[in-house]
């Protein structure tokens, strides 16, 4: 299990392969389902350029963990990987990769969707827009993204 | 009691600062007591308090050098 | 929709990247759910050298593709790129890569799973092991994860 | 008529061949005519059948030219 906040631009799927290739051992998995969220260029119909993500360094790891945890004891999987960026980020860039690497896929898909539900639902993390028109504001709440409750009922 | 604060996101601009450090009288308190040294309002609604980096409430008691955080519903990921 | 079977190694993330930067408008999709299909070193106990992995050509693209169509009109997805390798493979190496985009994770979650198992079920290919010890042999069912019934009912 | 046969994996060792042409007399001829020109033995249980690509059975009637496909279950992905 690996998870890391970081300022740095992210190259999700260079993660992915460095994580396959330094922790995982090789042959023994069957697939790796991932998520990668990235920015759009707009938001409740209005244009976005540009975004801060504010976190709260030390909790923000800490409940990742605690969710990547959970999956872990939750379905029969074999890693977690969790890379979030913070700070500036611009339309396209990545912000947040999920992967998890397991025999069976459905263990993987169930894994990894419980993972981005619930870092999204616990991870203190917060996004101050900037529109086209130059003027920022702190994003009230959440997009609504159906499947978190399902997501819960899975886990045992 | 020494008691370490802060702030994130628009609660942090509301309030004008990202941390502070209250110190309350006597051997018991609540997160609540840290709130009110810090403002005259009563708390938005909406806010969230951890202490130590983990969610609670408002009713919380403290020890001294505990580490309490508010901030706005979370919008990440 | 892209699909491709080829029997040229597969670098699954170059493809994912390669299609993002090609085919989809920058900005746009707010996540992207992948599901990579690895050959394992070892079935149903046995250790497993090298395998080589038959197909239908024609028959095998256009049963892809329907099911890759089903998804578009299952849930609200922007695009999906299925490719697939046949021929001489060795263990640990990308067989299949199922790749979708949308501007929610849940459609993309759903869609991602759909296809994989329809593929799985549908698609005709066929795998022949070489085992350790040299023997070679045809593998008679697939493999059995649950999730197929699952992921048909919530296709609309 | 004139069909076009093609034999996958297993199949394809235990028939020797990835592919035939048989010639069936008459109008009217089924997937299970085709079978029966290429083996004295019954189709084998649990093999499957396409024909022009898409899954069928073995009642399914044919015109000439038609591919014909024979194979045993489908184990990819």
């Amino acid at each position: 299990m690996r998870v890391v906040v970081q300022e740095e631009a992210l190259d999700p799927y260079k993660e992915i392969k460095h994580h396959e290739e330094t922790v995982l051992e090789s042959g023994k998995h069957g697939g790796v389902v991932s998520f990668v969220g990235t920015m759009r260029d707009f938001n409740d119909g209005e244009d976005v350029s540009a975004m801060n993500l504010d976190h709260y360094p030390g909790m923000t790891e800490k409940h990742i963990e605690q969710v990547c945890q959970e999956a872990m004891d939750g379905w029969d999987v074999m890693d977690v990987l969790v890379v979030h960026r913070v700070g500036d980020m611009y339309p396209s860039d990545p912000i947040v990769l999920v992967a998890v690497w397991s025999a069976h896929r459905a263990s993987a898909f169930d894994a990894c969707r419980y993972v981005i539900n619930y870092l999204k639902e616990r991870a203190p993390f917060w996004k101050c827009e900037v529109t086209k028109a130059g003027k920022k504001h702190w994003v009230e709440h959440n997009s609504k993204d159906p499947g978190v409750a399902e997501s819960r009922e899975k886990a045992v | 009691m020494e008691i370490d604060v802060k702030f994130f996101a628009s609660l942090r601009e509301r309030m004008g600062r990202t941390s502070d450090k209250v110190t309350l009288d006597g051997d018991v308190a609540t997160v609540s007591d840290v709130w009110n040294q810090l403002s005259s309002e009563p708390i938005p609604n909406n806010i969230l308090v951890a202490v130590n980096k983990e969610y609670t409430d408002l009713s919380q008691e403290l020890k001294s050098g505990d580490e309490v955080a508010f901030f706005p519903p979370v919008t990440g990921g």
